[in-house]
């Protein structure tokens, strides 16, 4: 009824939220396992587009609507891991985890603890997340660190169409549960071709966007982009900024963080969830207790506010810009 | 400029079988419009799954029963024109890039008018985004609503200021605030009432339930009014609950619940207003649910098209409340073609002047993003000179 | 050692007018002990509050129409005395400081030992911690069952194996689990039903709500089962809903309801049994709320006598099950005094012995704190090397 | 019914959750708008006894036992502020606050912001948390670090009786919504006399337990008793610890952690806590990001693992003790 999903493989580029489709339909019609559950996914392929197609192809029972009750299909998919499925569940927007966050905590998160791994759940939560699209209240928060502070999640973001496709159909495969946090400021915002053959390995590991030599620009997910145009606006200067994309949160890269700082002995962590207890607290404690004295200089945030979110017109103020990523690399640098 | 209101002339209803059923009341020329069936009866009737069962014990009210004075009429209809005006202001504001995406509730003006003149001043209204402009009626100047859609802070309000509280983003998650402000104020001796609004994609919350319970256990004083226009976005109310009307839930909360048309304001006006003197009066809370359909997409961003046959909203586009109230005012001879005219006519104006008004807020500082987020900030962010924004003055 | 039974002799019912009315059915001799006063008909009787009378619609169902083969009862009798002789030994176990605090469902054994019978063995239950002692029914090793309340995770086990889920700590959340596993499996071909257990406090979370809800959109074959035990911790019935009957819930979601003896095996044996058929049948969900009290404390380490009147729960004490159904099977005459005092015997030794294997468990290592959290630990983790603890072997 | 809460400025030494109660009694006899609500608090007293004898003195309406529905009276809390109200909720065990998350992160933190200053959520949610009570599943969890990342909350938490008294009739007046964390574990551990005129400006800022001139050593709550034992091992070895109490873990009193660490030049956190992104953590990245060039040492972290709360019979372990704090120190020594 749709735009069909790009298929894999397929030359043509799509955008971040048509790999998104592109990876669901493919898992749906490779393991008849893995199911959708969320609200408007169906018919209308669900507000962002994602599932758009999909409920036409693989029927109602495969790509379920469910009425609005977060932590009620969110626990349903913890007795669908428990019959032996694995479901792949949307949260139309990042706040609206919040009232499925016991059944996250309590029971996705530990259920295979609790039965001495007897049981796998290996369901995906995807949660669109984060600001920059003029959305209502509420709309555009970043909550993966509370994720990522939850025992028994695999915390991912991807941030180009490329990962998108590899690491959802790599979550959907994995037997632990994944939260998969889409920046759907980049939904739409760049095309690329999807890669053939993704590699499952590597999908854990920090990517490293762009090398350089003098400071470490640590950042995932919606801010990439602009750490990247920050590493042009850098090398116009003669700083060789290297950009690494964490694209797990939790469990972190350890290794890769630690030997990037280590080469450039400056880094600056980037992240628009608010700054206490975030993302970055936890890079810069990994270097604090595993690389201070390779350090030449403060390991610098650069994150949101601790304030909600603002209402959208002020949002290009709360998100880190260039500017403001500029100025943190200048005092790492100092 | 169009006159802003799209009465339906012709009283041209097709009886259909689809999602609520309605019919003549009395058989004869309606008065009041349209009564629901007593829902036992349908229930039980032709087609209706065994699941459907349950919906026997839902009370029904008869819209043709609560006839008000002329005086409350009008000023019931000039809310209603009021709110069509705004939200016919505010979308095409929004087709202007004025604002951002609104989420339109045209045609359920009725509901949202009588429940406001159902409850008294000192009563406060709980809101979904649906009922934005609910606040206006109680005096917010409408460019203040429509900047909240500009994505500017001084959309915000002070509640007390207009007995409302803000539009409500998550879900049903304002049905225990309702139950909690009922419950204080109580407790500080007062008798005012909470008006709640949730639609019936809400009723599916957990909150929703935590909500009504807990107002029952605690009988406390608030009518819970439930927008039941068949649609939470692509969902349709088959998809959302097993009954045909929610208000079957009312029992499982020992309190009263009653279905009546959302498209006849005096049926809601006579529903919400009873509701609410048993509540006031210490009877504890009620149910009650507007039945109607949602005429428009879901916000303006929405595109119906993709999740249902648009050819259903059209027909029940023709079964909008205002018109038909007009009709029926006229019927009863209070009210001239003129009159409906010139009031459409003065809303829409005042609204053009708000657009205007909007237009010429001033664009809000970085400030105001820590500004008010706590009544003592740490020494380490620095102190905010804003001011507080109860009211945008220009 | 004690027989390990608390049968009460004497039929010494006095009728109470106290949280759950009770009275004998037919005015004879009870049979089948009693049924539940027509709820509508108490409901509005002397002196209940008007908020009551949303319960008028729940069904009723009479114990005594639901005779079963005498080999069923015989079974069903032999399953009550071996939970009553694992409660009474873990309530043991715990005063000798051998396992933790512990949540006796001492009078509960009919409605967990009827539900078991009533599912099909491919069936799965979803648990509450009070009923810790269903997966035992299924051949879960009793000392399994208590090592979890020793703090050793030897108590978790695979719940495949058994058919249960894990007792569920956060009230109402597993809930949502039963609809999904039942779901799950109609995806998957197969005709399996859930059957959740879940109590009068677990009803007032929004969980209870989401999960019956999406069940009755869904059709899933789920039995809801509530143990409307009268407390959750120290708080009654009447503070936690305004409904006497929890199965008035039903009606709210388009599914039968219905409110049986949860002190009368074959009662709740029929209402689920019933509730199981429908559900496999494609019928869809059902609510089953087993009326009774809670007769001991919440937990070991709870003290009633600080919130309420224990000459009460005495009374009740005296209506317990177990007692009763064995007056009723001696009065059919499937059963003689001797094979009582043997089928008590027999079961508390079993629990002993298994007192003793707890005893002998090995105390478990540090590293199952990680071993089994994730399928694959990040590189940061050791490796554990301890392998999977479905049950305990000794 | 049950014993009388100890009196302010009473001689008699009283326990951690009898200062609870004593504090809770204090200020619903000085405010007619403080209200409690929770589980079983009336009656029974609460299931720790922090709300003995306050429902027979204040009433039902005053100390209101509510149905099981964590969001529903969290929720009502907020409704309860809007009219004016200062609700004072108890969260029966750490785990129970997850229902009521969206409620706390959506309307509690940010309802003041909602209304541009003109409400207030003058309410204080009690949460006893933590392990080391043999406890049953989900009745030991450390949720803190959650509060701490979400805007428009303060976080605190006491680790004596004395603190606990103060702190909380400091909360209860405050007019920001604050969440209260009791360290079940010390409910009864010690006693001591409450202070007769408790310091209101002093009680966000970290406390010095035990000063000291080679280590500070930072913690909050539960671990606090612990690190004070550690700090009399060390001393004896000739190790002078600095122990910090922070008591607000949001807004951190940035000045005393930096100034410690700045004069000692090592630093161990201590929490029990998951690890990653919790407390400890931005304490590290505070440090890495304006005292890293000040410090002789790794900043080390002792924390719960980021596994679930574990069985009890295996708690022990899994919280930090003597013996692994000692290691860590002498890791930040080195
Ligand atoms: C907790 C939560 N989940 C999901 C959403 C996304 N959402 C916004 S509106 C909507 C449908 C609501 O339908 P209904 O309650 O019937 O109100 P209506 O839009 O018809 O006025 C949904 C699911 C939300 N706002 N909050
Ligand atoms: C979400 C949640 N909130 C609070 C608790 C604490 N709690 C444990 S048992 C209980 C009462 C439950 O009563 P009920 O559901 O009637 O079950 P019963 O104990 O009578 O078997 C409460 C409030 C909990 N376990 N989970
Ligand atoms: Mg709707
Ligand atoms: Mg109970």
């Amino acid at each position: 009824m749709t735009t069909p999903p790009a298929a894999p493989g397929n030359a043509e580029p799509v955008t971040l939220v048509q790999a998104v489709d592109a990876a669901l339909e493919a898992e749906l019609a490779a393991d008849p396992r893995v199911v959708l559950l969320g609200e408007d996914i169906g018919r209308m392929g669900g507000v962002f587009r994602a599932t758009a197609g999909l409920q036409a192809r693989f029927g109602e029972s495969r790509v379920v609507d469910v009425p609005a009750c977060e932590a009620g299909f969110v626990g349903a998919a913890v007795g669908m891991c428990l019959a032996g499925l694995r479901p792949v569940v949307e949260l139309q927007f990042d706040s609206f985890s919040y009232p499925a966050f016991e059944q996250i905590v309590c029971h996705l998160a530990r259920y295979r603890w609790r039965t001495a791994g007897a049981t796998e759940m290996p369901a995906v939560l995807r949660i669109p997340y984060g600001g920059g699209t003029h959305a209502p209240e509420l709309h555009s928060d970043s909550p993966e660190a509370l994720f990522c502070h939850i025992p028994g999640l695999v915390v991912v973001t991807p941030s180009s169409p490329a990962d998108a496709y590899s690491m959802l159909r790599w979550a959907i495969r994995h037997p632990d549960p994944v939260i998969f946090m889409e920046p759907k400021r980049l939904y739409r915002s760049t095309r690329a071709a999807l890669p053939a053959d993704p590699d499952p390995e590597g999908l854990l590991r920090a990517r490293v966007v762009r090398p350089g030599t003098d400071v470490t620009i640590v950042s995932y997910g919606p801010s990439v982009p602009t750490c990247r145009e920050v590493a042009e606006m850098l090398a116009a200067r003669g700083t060789s900024a290297e950009i690494l994309d964490l694209r797990a949160l939790w469990p972190l890269d350890q290794e890769a963080i630690l030997a990037s700082v280590r080469r450039t002995r400056r880094c600056v962590v980037v992240h628009e969830a608010a700054r206490s207890c975030g993302v970055g607290a936890e890079v810069a404690a990994l270097i604090a207790e595993h690389a201070m004295f390779s350090l030449d200089g403060p390991v610098v945030r650069v994150a949101g506010l601790d304030a909600p979110f603002p209402m959208f017109m002020l949002e290009d103020l709360y998100l880190p810009d260039p500017g403001r990523i500029v100025d943190a690399v200048e005092e790492a640098l100092r | 400029m169009s006159l802003g209101f799209r009465s339906v002339g012709a009283c041209a209803i097709t009886r259909r079988a689809t999602v609520l059923q309605l019919r003549r009341s009395g058989g004869g020329v309606a008065r009041h419009g349209y009564v629901l069936d007593v829902i036992g009866s349908f229930g039980m009737g032709s087609g209706m799954p065994a699941s459907r069962r349950g919906t026997g014990s839902v009370a029904v009210r008869a819209g043709s029963a609560l006839a008000r004075r002329p005086a409350d009429k009008l000023r019931l209809w000039k809310m209603m024109v009021q709110l069509r005006a705004y939200d016919e202001r505010a979308t095409l504001l929004q087709r202007q890039g004025r604002i951002g995406a609104y989420p339109t509730f045209w045609g359920e003006e009725a509901i949202q008018a009588a429940a406001v003149l159902a409850v008294g001043d000192a009563d406060w209204l709980f809101l979904s985004y649906r009922q934005n402009a609910v606040p206006v009626l109680r005096g917010l100047p409408p460019e203040q609503a429509w900047a909240y859609f500009r994505g500017d802070p001084r959309g915000f309000f002070d509640p007390s200021q207009f007995g409302c509280a803000p539009q409500c983003v998550p879900l049903a998650t304002h049905l225990p605030h309702a139950v909690g402000w009922a419950v204080g104020r109580r407790l500080q001796g007062g008798d005012e009432v909470a008006l709640a609004f949730f639609g019936d994609g809400a009723s599916s919350e957990g909150d929703a339930h935590e909500a009504m319970n807990l107002a029952s256990v605690l009988r406390a004083p608030v009518v819970f009014l439930c927008t039941n226009n068949q649609w939470a976005i692509s969902t349709p109310l088959s998809r959302q609950a097993a009954v045909d009307h929610l208000s079957a839930r009312a029992a499982g909360y020992g309190m009263p619940g009653v279905t009546v048309d959302g498209y006849d304001p005096l049926a809601v006006l006579g529903a919400v207003a009873e509701a609410v003197d048993r509540a006031r009066s210490g009877g504890g809370p009620s149910l009650v649910e507007a039945s109607c359909y949602r005429i428009g997409p879901h916000a303006t961003a929405d595109d119906p098209s993709l999740y249902r046959d648009e050819a259903e909203a059209a027909l029940w586009r023709e079964r909008e409340p205002i018109g038909r109230f007009e009709r029926q005012l006229q019927e009863e001879g209070h009210l001239a073609t003129q009159d409906i005219i010139e009031e459409h006519e003065r809303a829409a104006s005042a609204m053009r002047d708000a657009g205007h008004r909007l237009d010429r807020m001033p664009v809000p500082t970085g400030e105001e993003m820590t500004a008010h987020v706590l009544a003592v900030p740490p020494p380490s962010w620095p102190r905010s000179s804003a001011p507080t924004l109860a009211t945008a003055e220009q």
